[in-house]
């Protein structure tokens, strides 16, 4: 990476300090770096610490980094929780009418009255975030023609005096910085390098445009932090296109529409967290029983219960994989950065109506607020699979029905896989019931038919593994004879993506697979990568190593498990440093391991 | 399937012989049910019979049109799916007193004030048939169920009066009894545009010793014969309904039925449209164009 | 077994199937045999085909065998499902007012007029159950004094005159074969032996029972089959005891109400099957978070969905381990038998209280009705476990108290327990929330404070294991070098150990294993057996081998799965068989397999 | 825990901070829950707070007493069990109309009708205020919420005709800006034996910027001074109830606070009563004598 600046904006939720990110984050991508985002605010409405961290570059980025290079302080809390990430050579811009901060040994302090130059020179507090970027152009020479657009564009519909306004905002801490302050640092951002055809989206923002590219045409939500606005993202897009979003009572019934709505001949979904997923248990049951395509988000947060609503965690992967009373056939996808988010989404939609079964997409707290600039997706150019309806016309032989009734659930297909018949369509007309049934939809208890019509379910599975799983496995292996094999997935495997280059970059073997697809498993593909590596090492955010359980369930590998649960994503600098830890202790095969293992004390990371 | 000129009632029945009970109420609800949709000639293709768990939640199984038997206290919240993906179906929902104001008595006023536009037929036999007796939410105090050994010492629920506050557009009630009168009032309640409830007083024989046929027999009253005509009137409706319970406490008090209320509102698919033109909606647009509105455009 | 005999009483739901076996039991029990019984009936409520199968036996009993030795069809549709396993030297008795079976090779007939005795003899169809025990009586010598006993006791309270119609019922069944028939088989009952002190319980009693022992004072019910009956049988015990059942609107209400109950201070269960677990989820994750003890029984049936509510299956297990969002301490308990199933319901309430945590009891539909005598349990000598309750004048120091807070969540305990405080106690006033807290309850997004309260609520389950796990696990390893080693769990092993005894009895070393605790698990106690043994089998009625998962995540076996989901339990031949299966294909040392793989062919065992 | 003489508000308020924005409604509310409690002179200690999850079901956290933070919309489920298994304990839901009336409705007429002593308090702010502005039941027609860009199309919730439906044996309303009624109306409803309910209107500024402390500042009427005084006439309860959300169709309409209904009838816990001394309820009894019923014994 020539270029490489990571700004961390810290202040009181609601003082715009998630806002300034985001304007900073359009900013860039305006000029044509590559960018990613961290936003975190507590889960209270108001108030609480709030930051925004921005990494910009002219390289494809995977995480935001370890630290930041430049610390923006609205207020004292702010500098509170981060001073003990000041180091020597990073910078300290911050609010010097709110508060002093104490000596740091080699940073660099700009003090700027961010506070009296809203209030006194723009006479509008409101304006603080717009000063501070101001003083961050004006010291770090962050474009400021896209940082204008940004704000026009942003401001346009309440009218010019807000955008003049706004404008002034800027120009003020740009002055007041080079009136005042004398550049001490580094930090210089090159010129701007243009549009390019790009777009940025949120993670959830993501989710939203890819469900819609598949086709999605109904949708039940209910509101659950941090899943809401996938529904906010796509309820108009929605509707434009003779769709619907219909806010439901609760999760269970939002399920139970988006089944019905499937059934009635419609893509349709959900979108919630964890405290809705497992509400939706038993119709996740059902839809996999009946063999009704339906697609679960599962924006994940900190379990259990209520955990942490707007933190950071993959805990829910067991419950997605193994949750339900009784077996079904399913789907689940976890994408690994914003871009992903979108693919998956339309495979998410791809893989229930091609196999008729439910199909879970696992994203996280982090991920739903992250901001990417990616590719335009060109739709004309991506595949859209649609479900198999049966069609009188095409069944001459009338295989499909018996003694006058359809069947729904024949046995008789190779792939397990049986049109669906349509309402409306006089010659498709059958039940579906959640009780074991006979290949016409009757109920039957009969042991050999419950036989078959389980192994008719799973089969769909098996045809999945050969004809669709290898997409969904990306597997990154220059060396034949790694020192170590990092799996993972999710936001945790975007953060790998950055660990690895480093330690290569440093010398080390280290080979990484990185599924989309965390269920079903395809076995001799874990285990042809699992061989190329002495060990083989699975990080991820909970406290069991859920991946972990998956990969010694259905293959022979035996993983060192990595686990942090502490509400916050993975920073690169710690899958470098559990690597090396394994480095320096060869005798370690297998098993799970924690940060006290790795740093010998109860320090866990950055807040 | 053959093109019929006209439809039977048997053109609604699958060839799957009912497991309920000899002396059933249901088997009079379905009959009731199949002659409603042949007298109103809708196609069985486009009718769809949603349920839940229950002896009566399996009429849909005994039906030879689109079907979901769905989980126990489900069948609304399914058939609300099926609307919206589909307006053009009609979509009934037959479902248990237990189905329907138990486990899922939380989906009925959502259902119910947002006015959408399916027909939920409540089989109300006052009793958990299908396992095997427990006192359901409509049962009467002193009943009997495995689960309360001592009787019932609840105050039941009234279906009627319930359906009415949530602001059910349509709501009556009829008796598995009068095979003429409930599948008039499923008629109307299927012609309904908006949210139709009716309550169907279905004997259980097995179970429910005491609300049996016998027992109805010459308890039920009209009470539009009785005079109830201005149906559109909600405070009369609700005073009247709230006479249905009363037999329980008076020997010589009628169970009413009939029609309590109906009225013509906005349905949520009539709303909906209003938002839809407001939008332009078209299943024509190309998502493409979703998709570059997040391009970071020129300013 | 010097006495071992096999009666299966077939007909129409409804027609005194079911009680015609309990009679026999009980009668079987009076005489002092041991016994046990498998009972099947359809879930519509009338009609059917339903089926009672009595074992009988001088030793004790772990199955039903693998067939019959005598039939007893009340129609043709019981013949019709049952003829094909009609062998040289079985009995079939049958209405011969109702049908004429066809000739079978070597099968002693016996044709008795059931119907027409009862309704012209005893002017009473309904005692057609009786004519047939009657007739059992004059064939096979079983102790008619104890049969009459029992009618005695069932009947008394309906009076006099329906026990004498019973009694003449059954004088009228014997006599007709006396006067009729020429015994020409072999099968006798010994003289009665006399009662012993023995209880006679069904699956669901025993863990009503239990649960009373152990002190359970409240219990919320939502009707569901095969659980209902627990509520049944616990109702009135409950009542007299001053505790109290509340049926509720549905599962998710039934287990709020007992997490609520149990926050007051009482010993608090729910009880349901698949479905209800299912609706459970979310909050059997916020009895994890809160660490509030609680119980939780499935009785399992036939899943996904609705599935087959009164078929066996054991395929709660994932949920049970891996089901809610987020990650939360629980124990999943699974008794093997009717015995076990009483004192794991005892063990279960001892677990959740000692660690203030759900406990799932996981029994099955057939587990759920089969009858067994056991030794009268004895409670003065049972160990009775009660919740830690904070007591002030215990804790002089004020520990668990600070700046006037009471520290419900404590993170200084060395075991991680730390006292409830119950309402009413001026000095325990707390909150529980299922956010994530610090010590005193206050919700914290902090990472640290996350990690500790997570490592807190885990701790739990190691001391588990150090002090509680060992009594849970049956191991049976004869053999140092045993060439198979079986693990199995539930009714399961139940049937694998008589399975067992007759590999041992052909001279095969065969070891086993039967973990009554199957979450959390102990590592070394797995492996310390799995050494002893070639390879390890693990036979499960499910599709996926859900114990095997386990077993595959938490240790290093890598077992054969066998597994059987037809909805019906196994019997010992299917063990035997996949034993000998395995013994010729010495190749085989891990993977899952099925019935097919055994016989080649598509035939799932009995009906 | 010294002993005090006199409780005083502040003796039931935590030291945690409310996390609430400025401004919010649940601070008047809070306040009249602590002055209610503190003039019934509950000790702390036997009070149970349970609540569900939004804004408003944080209140149990904010307060000294025994409190259950429990689930979104399992606030009365939960409140019942501790009811049940300790009658003497004084127990509170304090939760939103989100919680109660969306994903909370199904538990509402169960508890009602079995007229379980527990007092419900729903801090109505007619709008999802934790999950940042969506519409909830008891949103008025046309609000906007982040789902609904176009205005809500759904008919609200009326939560005063629902519980008099459901058979609650007190219901009242009262007003965030009025903390005399608020805290009398509340410790009437603790004094009441048997289920009570209480909506109060208690605006929030963030997201819902319609129904504001400015709109109902001159808006509410007391019913009781105004006249109503019939208390346990349900019809007439019933008629009052039905205006209640008029004033979202006619500017001129008021809206009602006060009490609605009142009447005393036996509780769950007096019928529970009845049954336990039909069978000797003892705590003394030896559950061996359970177990020894199963002996077979001799007849
Ligand atoms: C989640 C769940 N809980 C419980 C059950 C068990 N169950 C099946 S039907 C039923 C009650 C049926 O009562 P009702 O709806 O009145 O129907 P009926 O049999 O009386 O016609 C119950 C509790 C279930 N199937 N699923
Ligand atoms: C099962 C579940 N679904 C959704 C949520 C998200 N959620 C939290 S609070 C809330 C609504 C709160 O509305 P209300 O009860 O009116 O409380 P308010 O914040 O307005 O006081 C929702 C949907 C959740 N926590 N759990
Ligand atoms: S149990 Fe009752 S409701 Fe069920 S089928 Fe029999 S008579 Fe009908
Ligand atoms: S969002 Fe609304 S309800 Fe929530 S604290 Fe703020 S003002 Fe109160
Ligand atoms: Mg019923
Ligand atoms: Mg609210």
């Amino acid at each position: 990476m020539s270029f490489s600046l990571v700004i961390k904006i810290g202040g009181e939720g609601g003082e715009g300090v998630i806002s300034a990110g985001d304007f900073l984050t359009e900013a860039a991508v305006r000029s044509g770096y590559h960018v990613v985002n961290f936003k975190s605010f507590p889960a209270e409405i108001k108030g609480g610490y709030a930051n925004s961290t921005v990494r910009i570059s002219d390289e494809k980025l995977y995480s935001t980094g370890d630290g930041f290079d430049i610390l923006c302080c609205f207020n004292a809390e702010a500098y509170a929780y981060n001073k003990k990430h000041l180091k020597p050579g990073t910078v300290l811009v911050y609010d010097s009418s709110d508060f002093e901060p104490e000596e740091h040994d080699g940073v660099i302090m700009y003090p700027v009255p961010l506070s009296d130059i809203a209030k006194n020179e723009i006479k509008a507090y409101i304006t603080k975030n717009i000063v501070a970027l101001g003083a961050l152009v004006g010291l770090f020479n962050i474009p400021v023609e896209s940082l204008k657009d940004s704000i026009k564009a942003k401001f346009s519909r309440k009218g010019e005096k807000i955008v003049n306004m706004n404008y002034q905002a800027l120009e003020a801490g740009m002055k007041y910085v080079k009136e005042n302050l004398v550049k001490k640092d580094g930090f210089e951002f090159p010129p701007p390098i243009g549009l390019k055809d790009v777009v940025i989206m949120e993670g959830n923002q993501a989710v939203a445009k890819g469900c819609i590219a598949a086709g999605c045409e109904f949708y039940a939500a209910y509101p659950i932090t941090p899943a809401t606005s996938v529904g906010n993202y796509i309820v108009e897009d929605l509707i434009r296109k003779d769709g619907w979003l219909y806010q439901a009572e609760d999760e269970i019934a939002s399920l139970a529409m988006a089944i019905g709505a499937s059934f009635a001949g419609v893509k349709a979904m959900t979108a919630t967290s964890g405290p809705g997923l497992s509400l939706m248990s038993e119709l996740i049951g059902y839809a996999g029983m009946t063999e009704t395509p339906v697609v679960i988000v599962d924006v994940q947060r900190v379990g259990p219960a209520t955990g942490m609503p707007t933190k950071h965690e993959q805990g829910d992967l067991y419950h997605a994989v193994y949750g339900s009373h009784g077996e079904i056939p399913r789907a689940v996808l976890a994408p690994i950065s914003v871009e992903d988010s979108f693919y998956m989404s339309i495979e998410a939609f791809n893989l229930a109506e091609k196999y008729q079964m439910p199909v879970i997409v696992l994203t996280d707290a982090a991920m739903s607020l992250r901001a990417e600039a990616f590719p335009t997706p060109d739709l004309s150019k991506l595949n859209i699979v649609n479900r198999l309806i049966y069609k009188s016309e095409e069944d001459k032989e009338q295989k499909f029905i018996r003694h006058g009734r359809f069947l729904r659930y024949a046995l008789f297909t190779e792939d397990g896989i049986t049109p669906m018949g349509i309402p409306g369509d006089p010659n498709a007309i059958h039940a579906i019931t959640g009780l074991e049934r006979q290949e016409n939809s009757d109920p039957r208890n009969r042991p050999d038919i419950r036989t078959y019509q389980m192994n008719k379910r799973f089969k769909k599975l098996e045809k999945l593994l050969e004809e669709d799983y290898d997409r969904f496995i990306e597997i990154d292996a220059p060396y034949k004879d790694a020192d170590i094999g990092i799996i993972t997935w999710g936001l945790t495997a975007s953060i790998t993506k950055e660990a690895v280059q480093r330690l290569r970059s440093r010398g080390l073997k280290i080979n990484a697979m990185y599924p989309r697809l965390l269920w079903p498993v395809k076995e001799d593909v874990f285990e042809f990568f699992a061989k190329s590596s002495k060990r083989i090492l699975i990080p991820e955010t909970n406290y069991y190593g859920q991946l972990a359980t998956v990969v010694k369930d259905r293959t022979h590998i035996r993983p060192i498990s990595y686990n942090i649960y502490r509400g916050e994503p993975f920073i690169p600098k710690e899958i470098e440093d559990i690597v090396d830890f394994l480095m320096e202790n060869q005798e370690i095969t297998e098993g799970r391991f924690t940060p006290e293992h790795v740093y010998g004390e109860k320090a866990y990371g950055l807040i | 399937m053959e093109q019929q000129l006209e439809l039977q009632p048997a053109d609604y029945r699958s060839d799957i012989e009912p497991t309920w009970c000899p002396g059933c109420g249901d088997f009079g609800v379905i009959s009731a049910i199949t002659k409603a949709l042949a007298e109103l000639k809708i196609k069985p293709e486009n009718v769809v019979s949603v349920s839940g768990i229950g002896c009566s939640s399996r009429t849909p199984l005994f039906l030879k049109n689109y079907s979901m038997h769905v989980l126990h206290g489900r069948a609304i919240p399914t058939a609300i799916g099926v609307k919206l993906a589909n307006p053009d179906l009609t979509v009934l929902v037959e479902a248990g007193d237990g189905d329907l104001f138990s486990i899922g008595s939380g989906h009925n006023p959502h259902a119910a004030r947002r006015n959408i536009d399916i027909t939920v037929l409540c089989m109300d036999n006052q009793v958990y048939g299908l396992t095997k007796n427990q006192i359901s939410p409509t049962s009467r105090e002193g009943l009997y169920g495995s689960l309360t050994p001592f009787g019932s010492i609840d105050k039941p629920v009234n279906p009627i009066s319930y359906m009415l506050t949530f602001g059910a557009t349509f709501v009556a009630q009829t008796y598995a009894g009068n095979l003429k009168h409930m599948s008039e009032i499923i008629k109307k309640a299927i012609s309904h545009k908006g949210f139709s409830f009716v309550n169907i007083i279905s004997p259980c024989p097995t179970y429910n010793k005491v609300d049996t046929f016998k027992y109805y027999k010459d308890k039920t009253i009209d009470i539009n014969e009785q005079g109830h005509k201005e149906l559109d009137n909600l405070q009369k409706a609700l005073e009247l309904a709230m006479k249905d319970l009363e037999h329980y406490y008076n020997d010589s008090a009628k169970v009413p039925i009939g029609i309590f209320y109906e009225k013509e509102e906005p349905t949520y698919q009539d709303r909906v449209k209003e938002v839809k033109t407001k939008y332009k909606a078209s299943k024509d647009i190309n998502p493409q164009v979703f998709i570059d509105e997040c391009k970071v455009l020129p300013v």
